[in-house]
This record gives C-alpha cells, sequence and structure tokens, in this order.
C-alpha cells in the first residue's frame, strides 16, 4: 500500500473519529436516557421492589467490578502480546503454571461471591415473610385465559383486570390459575410468582406511593398471552374503602354464570363486581369448592384436607 | 482382528496401565459357581426379609422405610458386585466411576425432586 | 509416526473369551454406559412416582390395586432369572455350550412367566376401570411398571435372537460377549424391579 | 413448469389431508423453499449421475470424518433456519403495534426458533467438531462405534427433518422450545405442532444419547499408548465431560418428553390439569435436563478456546490442570443447579437459597478457566487469525454474560428479572457468546483438516466483525428492554410502554448478524473454489496429534497409532526434529481392518421417522409400520458379523507415498 501524506491520515483519522462519534452517539442515546420513566424496574413504588432492585444492583456493580478487571487484563495482554515484529515483550512457551496465582484467581471470585451470596440469603427469607405485626389486605388473585380475576375475601367483591390496593399497606396476593401456568407481575411492586391450578402460592406486594401501575403476566400461556394486562391502582386508605364501598353498592353480583363466561378462551376489559359466589373460588381461606372449569376433582385437592 | 503386533503389545494392556484402587481390574474364575449361589441366597433372604418387615409391621412407618431401603440398596450391592461382575474388564474397570457418579446422582435427582416438589414455602 | 518407547510387557492375566478381542470388550464398557443412562431413566421415572403417589384423588389407594401374592411371585421369578443368567455366564466362561444353552432357556421361561403375570395383572386392573387416566398416582406407577416390564419383554426377544447367533456359530469372542452384554442387562433389570418392589409396593403396604 | 405442477399436486395433497390446516403467507414461502430446494437437489444429482455415489459415500458411511462434515453441514442449514425464524421475530417487534406475521406464526417461530438453535443446531455442531477430531486429538483410529456414530447422526438427521416439516405439514409447535405443560397438554394446543416437537425431540434424544456412550467410551477406551489423562488435549477433556453429561441429563428430559406425549396421545395424567396431574413436575424434569444441557452446549467451547488460544498465542496452555479440576467441578456442578431456571415457581425459600448458592459456586471454575485463558496469551505471541478472533470476542462476552447469569443466581433479583427481556438477553449473551462464537472459531480452526483448505481470512474477519457488533447492538437493548419491563415471547406491544426504541435497534442489531451469516456463507463457498489446497496438514502450526496427520485425513487416519509422550505431542515432535517422514517405515505399515460401511443406520433413521410421523398425526398403522422397521433393521445388525472391511498395508503405503509421508 502506498505511503500517504501526513495531512491526508490526519484527516482519515478525524474523519474516522467522527463516523465512530456519530455511530455511537446514535447508539447510545436510548441508554444515555436510561433513566427516564419507562424504566419501570429501576423505579419502584414499594419496600418489595426497592429491596429487589437495591440488591440487583448491588450484585450488578460486584459483577462488574470484576468484568472490568477481566476486560482490562485482556486489553492489556492484547496489547503487549501481539505477534508482530520486534515485539520486545518476552515469549515464554513453556510458562504454563504459577501456584499463587492461580489460587488467587481461585479465592478472589469466591469471596466476591460470598459477598453477593450473604445478602441474597437474607434478602430471600425476608421477602418469604410478611412485616411483623403488619395486618395484610387478602387478595386471591386467579389467571385466566387470558385475563386476570382478582377476589377482596375480606372486602367480598371481585374484580377483573383491575384492583385497588391501598398505600402503606402489605397485601397478601394468594395466586392461583384455573389455565396453563402464568406468572403474576407488577415491576413497580416487587417480583414475579407463578399462578398455577391446583395450588395457592403466597406473594406479598406493598406500594408506598399512590399511583397507577402496570402488571402482566410473565409467562407465556397461550394466542393472547399479550393482552394478559391488568393495572394496580395504589391509593390512600380512605379513598380505598370509598372505593370499595362503591362497588358494593353500584356493581352487578358475580354469579357463576358470569364466572364460566370468564373461563372462555378470549380477552375481557375490566370488570367490577359487587359480589362472588364464594363457595366456586379456589382461595385458601374457603378452599376449594369449584365445580365448573377445568379441573373439576379440585374437591379433593390435598390443599384442602 | 491380530492385525497390529506393536498395536497388540503396548494397546492390549491398556497403555501400561493397570489399574488402581477400586477399579483394578478382577476376574471371576471360579471351578465351582460359589458365588452364584451365595449371590441367589443372600438376594432371595434380603427380598424376603423386606417383604416380611413390612407384612408383619415389625416397625412403625419411618424406620421400616429407612429398613427395606437399606435392604433394598444391600440387594443392588450383591447383584452388581456378585452377578454383574463390577470390575471385569481388560485394564482399569472405568465403568466403575461413571456407575457410581449415576447412582448418585439418581438418589439426589429422586431426593431434590420431592423436596423441590413439596413447595414448603414457610413463613405463611 | 511414532516414537519409540519401552513396550513394558505386562504378563498377561488369563482373560475370559468375551474380553480377548479388544474391540469386543470394548462394547462391553459401552454397554455399561448405556445400562448407566438407563439406570438415570429409571431414576427420573422413580422421581415421577414419587411425586405422583399421593396423588390418589378419585382412583384407588396403592393398597386397593396392589396384590402382594403375585408381586412377591414376580419378585420371586425374576431374582432367580438373574442366578439363572449367572449360571449361564458361568457356563459359558467354562466352555459348556450346552449347559449356557440350558440355562439361558430355563432364564428366558422365567422371565416370560414374570411378563405374563405382569400382563395379567395389569389387565385385572383396566377391567376394572383402573388406568392410568384416573389419577396422577396410577399414571406414575403404570408407566414406571410397564416401562420395566417392556425392557424385560425386550431383553426376552433379544435374548431369542442371541439363542439363535449361539446355536449357529458356537462360543465366539463375539457371540459370548453378546451374551455377557445381556446378562449385565438382565441383573441391571433385577437390580431395578428389586427398588420397584421396596418403592411401589412394599412403600405402598406401609402408608 | 414442472416445478408448478408439483407444488400444485402438493397444495391438494396438503389441503385433502390436513384441512384444518389454514396455510399462511410464510408458511407458503417455506413450502416454496422447501419443494424448490429440493427438486434442485434432485435434479442436480440426477444430472450428474451422482446418487450411487451420495448413498455409498455419505448415506451409508460410518467414517466418524464424514460424519461430522454431515453433522456440520446439517447444524449450518439449521443455523439458517433459526437465524430466518430470528430474524422474522425482530421484525415483528421492531415497532410497537406492526405485525407481519400474527399472534400463531410468531408463536411457532419463536418455538421452532428456539428448539432448532439448540437441539439442531448447537448439539449437531458440537458433534460435527466432536467427530471430526476428536478421535485424531486421541490417536485413534475410529469412533468405539462407527456405525452406532452413523445411527446417532440420523436419528439427529430425522429427528430434524420431522421437526422441519411441521412448519408446512399440520402447524409447528407453538408452546415454546421448553413446552412447559400444561399449556402442552391437548386441552390447551389441540393441534399436532406439541406432537412433533416431543416426537422430534424424543428422535434425535436418543441419537444425542447414544453419541455421548460413543465418545465417553472412545475417550476412555480408545486412546494411544501413553496418551494418559493427563496428556490428553482439553477439547478431549471437555468432550469426555460432555459426553458424560448428556448420558446423565438427557434421560429426564426422555421422559418428561415421553410423559407429555403419552398424556398427549394416550390419555395419561401426568400433567394435566385434571386427575391429580402435576404440571410442576414437567418443569422440574425438564430443567433437569435443562440446565446440564447448559454445560453440554457451552463445554465443548470451553474446549475449542482452550485449543485455539494455545496455538495462536504459540504457548503451552496455561494452568492444565486447574483446566481439567474445572471442566469436572462443572460437569458435576452442573446437576445440582437445575431450579434457579423456576425460583419463581415458589418452591419456598429454603429451595431457592440452596439452589441461588450452588449456581454461584458454579461460577468459580469458570472464572478459575478465563483468567486461565488469558495468562495463556500472556507471554505467548498472538496471532489474530479468525479463530482467535472469536476467542478473544468469547471472553469479555462471557464474562458478561456469566456476571448477568449471577445476578439471576441472586433470588430477589430472579423474580424481578426472570422471563423478561433481561433473561433473554443473558441466556443468548452466554448461547452466542459462548456457545456459537466456540464452534464458528472450531469450525475456522478445524476446517483445513476437514476439508483440506482453510477459510478465507479477510473474508471470515468481516463475517467475525459483523457478527460481534451485531451481537452487541441486538443484545444491549435487550438488557435494558428487561428493566423496561418487557417480557418475552411478547408478539407485539403498544406504544405506551415506550419499548419502540430499543427494539429498533436490537432488530437493526440481528440484521448485522444477519448479514454477518451471510458472508460467512460466502466465505464458505469462495473458499470452496477458490483457495489454495493444504499441502502440509499443519496450517496454524499446530500442537496437538491431529495436525501430525495430512489434510483431508485418510480413511484409516493413522498408518500406523503413534506413541504419545508428552502433553502437546504435536508440537514437542516440532521441537525435536521429529518429523514425520522420519519416523514412519514401510514395514511398519500392516494390513487393517476398518469399520464397513452400512444402510443400517439410514434406514433405521428412516424408520424412526415413520414412526414418529405417525405417531404425530396417530395414524396407527404408519407408526406400526416403522415400528417394524426399527426392529427389523436391528435385528439385523444382530445378525450381521460382516462388519469390518480390511484394507492391504500395500494400498496404505500407496495412500502414505503418495502424501508423501513415507521415508524411503
Amino acid at each position: 500500500m502506498p505511503k500517504r501524506g501526513g495531512f491526508f491520515l490526519v484527516f482519515t483519522r478525524l474523519q474516522t473519529r467522527l463516523w465512530m462519534l456519530v455511530a455511537a452517539g446514535t447508539i447510545l442515546m436510548p441508554f444515555i436516557s436510561g433513566c427516564g420513566s419507562h424504566y419501570v424496574l429501576l423505579h419502584p413504588a414499594g419496600p418489595v421492589a426497592r429491596r429487589e432492585l437495591d440488591l440487583t444492583v448491588y450484585a450488578a456493580v460486584t459483577m462488574a467490578v470484576i468484568v472490568a478487571f477481566v476486560i482490562a487484563l485482556l486489553i492489556l495482554t492484547l496489547i503487549r502480546y501481539r505477534d508482530r515484529p520486534n515485539n520486545p515483550h518476552a515469549y515464554t512457551p513453556e510458562w504454563h503454571d504459577h501456584r499463587l496465582m492461580e489460587s488467587l484467581w481461585l479465592i478472589i471470585p469466591a469471596v466476591v461471591l460470598a459477598a453477593v451470596a450473604i445478602p441474597t440469603v437474607k434478602t430471600t427469607y425476608a421477602l418469604a415473610r410478611l412485616p411483623k405485626g403488619s395486618h395484610p389486605l387478602v387478595i386471591d388473585v386467579t389467571s385466566l385465559d387470558w385475563k386476570w380475576m382478582f377476589e377482596y375475601p375480606d372486602q367480598h367483591i371481585a374484580t377483573v383486570n383491575y384492583i385497588e390496593i391501598p398505600t402503606r399497606r402489605p397485601v397478601l396476593f394468594e395466586l392461583t390459575a384455573n389455565s396453563p401456568m402464568d406468572a403474576f407481575w407488577v415491576p413497580e411492586l416487587g417480583g414475579m410468582e407463578y399462578t398455577m391450578s391446583g395450588r395457592v402460592l403466597p406473594l406479598w406486594l406493598e406500594a408506598d406511593r399512590q399511583g397507577l401501575f402496570w402488571g402482566r403476566s410473565a409467562q407465556f400461556s397461550g394466542i393472547d398471552f399479550e393482552k394478559m394486562l391488568f393495572h394496580v391502582r395504589a391509593v390512600s386508605t380512605p379513598s380505598f374503602n370509598t372505593w370499595t364501598a362503591s362497588i358494593r353498592r353500584s356493581k352487578p353480583a358475580m354469579t357463576l354464570d358470569t364466572y364460566h363466561r370468564l373461563l372462555r378462551f378470549n380477552t375481557v376489559g375490566v370488570g367490577e363486581y359487587s359480589s362472588y359466589p364464594r363457595s366456586a373460588f379456589p382461595s385458601i381461606t374457603h378452599g376449594f369448592g369449584l365445580s365448573g372449569g377445568m379441573y373439576p376433582v379440585l374437591s379433593n385437592h390435598p390443599q384442602k384436607n | 482382528m491380530a492385525k497390529e503386533p506393536s498395536e497388540q503389545i503396548i494397546w492390549d494392556e491398556e497403555r501400561g496401565e493397570p489399574g488402581f484402587g477400586f477399579i483394578r481390574p478382577h476376574f471371576h474364575q471360579e471351578i465351582f459357581p460359589t458365588s452364584q449361589i451365595v449371590g441367589y441366597v443372600l438376594s432371595l433372604a434380603l427380598t424376603l426379609t423386606s417383604f416380611l418387615l413390612v407384612i408383619h409391621r415389625t416397625f412403625s412407618a419411618s424406620p421400616l422405610l429407612v429398613a427395606i431401603l437399606i435392604l433394598a440398596v444391600g440387594q443392588a450391592g450383591v447383584q452388581v458386585g456378585i452377578f454383574m461382575h463390577l470390575r471385569e474388564s481388560r485394564g482399569p474397570a472405568w465403568q466403575v466411576i461413571p456407575l457410581f457418579l449415576g447412582f448418585f446422582i439418581a438418589g439426589g435427582m429422586i431426593a431434590m425432586s420431592i423436596w423441590i416438589m413439596m413447595f414448603k414455602w414457610g413463613g405463611y | 509416526m511414532s516414537l519409540p518407547v519401552d513396550p513394558k510387557v505386562i504378563p498377561k492375566p488369563p482373560v475370559p473369551l468375551e474380553f480377548s478381542v479388544k474391540a469386543e470388550s470394548i462394547k462391553i464398557t459401552g454397554f455399561w454406559m448405556f445400562l448407566v443412562s438407563d439406570m438415570l431413566i429409571f431414576a427420573s421415572l422413580f422421581s415421577v412416582f414419587a411425586v405422583f403417589r399421593s396423588r390418589i384423588m378419585a382412583g384407588p389407594t396403592p393398597n386397593q390395586i396392589f396384590h402382594y401374592g403375585s408381586t412377591l411371585l414376580e419378585t420371586l421369578l425374576l431374582l432367580t432369572s438373574s442366578f439363572t443368567v449367572g449360571m449361564a455366564i458361568f457356563a459359558m466362561r467354562k466352555s459348556h455350550a450346552q449347559a449356557m444353552m440350558t440355562w439361558l432357556v430355563v432364564t428366558l421361561v422365567l422371565g416370560a412367566g414374570f411378563v405374563a403375570t405382569e400382563i395379567h395383572e395389569f389387565i385385572t386392573d383396566v377391567q376394572h376401570g383402573i388406568t392410568w387416566h384416573v389419577s396422577g398416582f396410577l399414571s406414575g406407577f403404570f408407566v414406571l411398571v410397564g416401562t420395566h416390564g417392556a425392557h424385560v419383554s425386550f431383553g426376552i426377544a433379544w435374548a431369542v435372537t442371541l439363542l439363535f447367533q449361539l446355536s449357529r456359530r458356537g462360543l465366539t469372542p463375539v457371540t459370548t460377549r453378546k451374551l455377557y452384554t445381556f446378562s449385565l442387562y438382565w441383573h441391571f433389570l433385577d437390580i431395578v424391579w428389586v427398588f420397584i418392589f421396596t418403592f411401589v409396593y412394599l412403600f405402598g403396604k406401609i402408608t | 413448469m414442472s416445478f408448478m405442477a408439483v407444488y400444485l399436486f402438493y397444495l391438494y395433497m396438503i389441503h385433502t389431508l390436513f384441512p384444518e390446516n389454514v396455510r399462511q403467507p410464510t408458511e407458503l414461502g417455506a413450502d416454496v423453499m422447501i419443494i424448490g430446494t429440493g427438486i434442485i437437489i434432485v435434479s442436480v444429482l440426477t444430472r450428474y449421475k451422482k446418487w450411487r455415489w451420495l448413498w455409498s459415500e455419505w448415506l451409508t458411511t460410518v467414517d466418524h470424518k464424514k460424519i461430522g462434515v454431515l453433522y456440520l453441514i446439517s447444524a449450518l442449514a439449521m443455523l439458517f433456519r433459526g437465524g430466518v425464524d430470528a430474524l422474522m421475530l425482530r421484525t415483528n417487534l421492531a415497532l410497537p403495534n406492526i405485525q407481519p406475521i400474527g399472534a400463531n406464526e410468531y408463536n411457532e417461530v419463536f418455538t421452532t426458533h428456539g428448539t432448532i438453535m439448540i437441539f439442531f443446531m448447537a448439539m449437531p455442531f458440537i458433534f460435527a467438531l466432536f467427530n471430526a477430531v476428536v478421535p485424531l486429538m486421541i490417536g485413534a483410529r475410529d469412533v468405539a462405534f462407527p456405525r452406532l456414530n452413523a445411527i446417532s447422526y440420523w436419528l439427529f438427521a430425522f429427528g430434524a427433518l420431522l421437526l422441519n416439516i411441521s412448519f408446512v405439514l399440520g402447524g409447528s409447535p407453538n408452546a415454546g422450545w421448553t413446552a412447559y405443560a400444561p399449556f402442552t397438554e391437548r386441552a390447551f394446543t389441540p393441534g399436532v405442532g406439541e406432537n412433533y416437537y416431543f416426537m422430534s425431540l424424543l428422535i434425535a434424544g436418543i441419537g444425542t444419547t447414544m453419541t455421548g456412550i460413543n465418545f465417553l467410551v472412545t475417550i476412555i477406551r480408545m486412546r494411544a499408548p501413553g496418551m494418559t489423562f493427563m496428556r490428553m488435549p482439553l477439547f478431549v477433556w471437555t468432550t469426555l465431560t460432555t459426553s458424560a453429561l448428556i448420558i446423565f441429563a438427557f434421560p429426564p428430559l426422555t421422559v418428561a418428553l415421553a410423559l407429555t406425549l403419552i398424556d398427549r396421545l394416550f390419555q395419561a395424567s401426568f400433567f394435566t390439569l385434571g386427575h391429580g396431574g402435576m404440571p410442576m413436575m414437567y418443569v422440574n424434569l425438564f430443567w433437569l435436563f435443562g440446565h446440564p444441557e447448559v454445560y453440554i452446549v457451552v463445554m465443548p467451547a470451553f474446549g475449542i478456546f482452550s485449543e485455539v488460544v494455545a496455538t495462536f498465542s504459540g504457548k503451552q496452555l496455561f494452568g492444565y490442570t486447574a483446566m481439567v479440576l474445572s471442566v469436572v467441578a462443572i460437569m458435576l456442578f452442573a446437576y445440582g443447579t437445575w431450579v434457579h431456571h423456576f425460583f419463581t415457581m415458589g418452591a419456598g425459600p429454603s429451595v431457592n437459597v440452596f439452589f441461588g448458592l450452588s449456581t454461584m459456586l458454579i461460577a468459580i471454575p469458570t472464572g478459575v478457566k478465563i483468567f486461565n485463558w488469558i495468562f495463556t496469551m500472556w507471554g505467548g505471541r498472538i496471532r489474530m487469525t479468525v479463530a482467535m478472533l472469536y476467542q478473544i470476542a468469547f471472553i469479555p462476552t462471557f464474562a458478561i454474560g456469566g456476571a448477568t447469569g449471577v445476578m439471576f443466581a441472586v433470588v430477589p433479583a430472579d423474580y424481578q428479572l426472570h422471563n423478561g427481556y433481561f433473561l433473554i438477553a443473558h441466556f443468548h449473551n452466554v448461547l452466542i457468546g459462548g456457545t456459537l462464537f466456540g464452534l464458528l472459531s472450531g469450525m475456522h480452526y478445524w476446517w483445513p483438516k476437514m476439508f483440506g483448505f482453510s477459510l478465507n481470512e479477510r473474508l471470515g474477519k468481516l463475517a467475525f466483525w459483523l457478527f460481534f457488533i451485531g451481537f452487541w447492538i441486538t443484545f444491549t437493548p435487550q438488557y435494558m428492554l428487561g428493566f423496561e419491563g418487557m417480557t418475552r415471547r411478547l408478539y407485539t406491544y403498544p406504544l405506551g410502554y415506550g419499548w419502540h426504541m430499543l427494539n429498533v435497534i436490537s432488530t437493526l442489531g440481528a440484521f448485522t448478524m444477519g448479514a454477518g451469516f451471510v458472508v460467512l456463507v460466502y466465505d464458505i463457498v469462495w473458499s470452496l473454489f477458490k483457495m489454495p489446497r493444504d499441502a502440509t496438514g499443519d496450517p496454524w502450526n499446530g500442537r496437538t496429534l491431529e495436525w501430525a496427520l495430512p489434510s483431508p485425513v485418510p480413511e484409516y487416519n493413522f498408518a500406523r497409532i503413534p506413541v504419545v509422550t508428552s502433553r502437546d505431542m504435536f508440537w514437542w515432535m516440532k521441537r525435536h526434529h521429529a518429523t514425520i517422514a522420519d519416523q514412519l517405515k514401510p514395514n511398519d505399515i500392516r494390513e487393517l481392518d476398518l469399520p464397513k460401511n452400512s444402510p443400517v443406520p439410514f434406514i433405521l433413521g428412516l424408520g424412526f421417522f415413520i414412526f414418529g410421523f405417525g405417531m404425530v398425526f396417530e395414524w396407527w398403522l404408519l407408526a406400526f409400520l416403522g415400528l417394524a422397521i426399527i426392529i427389523g433393521s436391528l435385528i439385523y445388525t444382530g445378525f450381521d458379523y460382516d462388519e469390518h472391511k480390511q484394507v492391504s498395508a500395500d494400498e496404505i503405503l500407496h495412500i502414505e507415498q503418495s502424501l508423501g509421508r513415507l521415508q524411503g
């Protein structure tokens, strides 16, 4: 290749750099704007999500330190030991063993991982229990194809694809399904859990600010799974009480017939019902007494016994 | 088959690796089938013991489970050790390692699956 | 392209016929590996059964469907056949072809007895409406025991082809290797049965 | 003209046999492609009178090198299919609320994308490299069971065929590559699609298990004299551990698939909702296989990188013993971590914590390996070949993938990140950055050994950069989408979430990777015609025994089995000026027994295919026909004692002489 003049070389480099800058800018733009409100996981609205986020960030940062070290080491190695003429760095083809270094990179990752492991264990056990002395609001969640049904056993009301919860009070979701497996997830309030027919799983979440949060199924369950969306409105306790009262007063009751319509394979909008036929729904407090639906033998389920 | 004398010498003797410890090869060569008969009697005895233990409800449930579990493992030991000639091999009896690894993984698989599927969520 | 080495000539131990050819002895190692993999199949089925054991639903309980007499009979048949196939290998090692064939035939008869008993039980169950559709427990039970039964049936078919080969070719490194692997297979099925006997039938009796 | 006639006839048949199958435009496109390719292949073979050659040289072969080539071709074809699937997925998600393909087709495409990439791309690619080099590396004539090896290949090939025809006959599986019950039960997926999934994976799984057994025994029993375990190249070590993993891990998969199929076809009650079925057990069994599977596909890549990095740094592998111990440790730990795939199933904090910790534990040996690779380069002379570029790209990529993997082991973090795009980005990061980079690296590295010519380096580098840059453009946005709450398997999304910006970028990246694949194929075709043949057999200045042989390797591999005295044997020989030609003398050469070609593997595979097809459509007669073919070919092999052919010493002498490898 013919050698080019100095000016031209500089120009080419400049040009290259400019192009790289433009490219990098295009790619990085959405990343720079990365803390926008769309990043629901980064904007927790409750203690559960906050603890999960804290731990995620902690783990990410800890891991990033190691990764950064590895990449730096790799780049250094590549610069020093590329096969080029007159490489001043020593070529040691037989060097293949170093006890101290090998034990070092056995021990250091182990220590770092222990640093991640200990808070993991603590938080996992902590999040498995409701805060001491709290009186949770119980909501029984049933995932259907492809909609969410919610029952408030203490308020005697039922809703579809929409719930309201009071702020600063733990909500105990009792999750079950009358459909294939789904996952109940409200990202701003906290992590997900599967809903499975024939089993009731507890999950507690709490909102500490008012707002409207979206939740969706995170587990693929068929053609309209994309539409398994619901909303959670967190309001103050008085407005929550007003809301339940108004539903009890002004909305229709859910009959078994309504429920069987919900069981069909379709999507529906939001629904609110002033009561629901208690014996007909799977819930921990009332046992299983379902007659219709897809699991007719649930009356024998060990959960009841 | 014997085409390569050079191979026959070294290759046949498993590259001079005679095996060590529990993978040292060992062939059963007997004049009278003593071990077979002993194995048969043992296997019958073990089976009948566990059967009778259960039929007569000798212990309460949990010790009984443990007892028949031990008897079953003993039975497997009899079959593997006596009848299957575990350590017969040319060169090191390599099959021993995957076999015991397999036992270990199989046991772990069963025990862990039961544990996981109990769904002991706790705390509520 | 090889380099000079000291060919350590180790005194050769007396090796039975089935191990005398390197390639055939490798097949025996391969068969062990197959058995390990098959063992994991049964372990998976056992874990399924263990989890499904209590999921009886509206179906019958273990005590209602297990017949301990015939189960014990099956166990004795299979244990005895395990012994007879061991004797066949013993005779093979002694180069007693006739004795070996006899023991093998006895093994097959015992195995056929086992399969017949099991099929009879299954048919009785199905006649009483006890099918794998009824409950999770029955699904686990039928598939675990049925897989074992299918293995035994396959073993019988395999051994019949071996009988033909043995009678045509006599004791050669290849035929003895085949019989040896068959014996491994048979003993392995015996072990699996012992665990089925213990974990399915006897556990069912206890709980 | 004839093409149109055939196609119309085909459409007529489809509509008669499968009236319920509504033809979508993409399916029609796939039909046209399959039929068209088929006609082209058939006419080319007929035109050049190559049928006999195809049958006797390839379809009936039991030679491990040829089987390796077959695996490689299949894997590349499947990489194409899976890649096209990926582009369709990304196109569908590029902008909010556009749907070039509808919901059902999207579900089918992501299912086949995952299934094909894992089972029908990564696995055969791995086996291609196993077959191509492992017997050469350990100084063996062939694998332990050559005919079984061919059977494995044909089971895989016909399994892959069964899955691939699902798109045009009867409908593809559409429940995700994991096929979680109870969604895969008849009540929710009534079509034949899921039957295809279960049946094809069962068939391919049998083949895979046998490959595992084959290579485990090959390595244990067929090593050359002096090749002790601690002298084996690391790729052989990873083959050993991978084979062991296959033997232990595939049985749970087989059971899970078989039980679901029994549920679907014969109304058992394993994973159904009624009658005490327990779908969670399917998940448990699937991941009992699924987690080891991750290591099955990534460990060979570790082995490849260990060979590549040593060769192109001109330096012995650093910390060989530690590397061996870490692969063994990974193999053992791999069985104790499977629950981290379903922490959110709520098996309880104790279970979750146990498996979270065991998952973190497995990161330690992996970390050891990464440092050892870097220190292999330290003090070497690094040659930037394509194979080495993939290796260098692998280290940071895999480190990041591993780091995000540790985040999933952090149970509370997993509760938020599970089933989101963060997860998608993580496992693509590991599988592309680890497995695919490794396999492509290995392909470039061993290509001259397999085919006798190298791939073009310039084109290879172009393909590499497109892959590498495209990879990061695709998956960095996906990590961020995870934090925006986008969940996996969505076929479309509304504008309001703000996901569109990142999705556009991600799609652009995917197409960049697609361009990389096109360049790669062009590279292969170009090199096939234009690259000079490799005369030395050692184009990279290699270290292990396979480079001591001519390329392509003669059928019998080694005219005389070498005696190994050192790790990196060939390197040692070169340093001590022990050239090949000096060593092999005419009277060293003897007559050899080689495995003879056999039609049984192909016919057995065909039998399984017919059986599987019958089962899928519940055409029992066809299934019985397939079963009869299977049993017939098994009995035939049982009575077939004529497994060997003899190659005379003269013939070998002649070949070696013509290759210039003989003294005197």
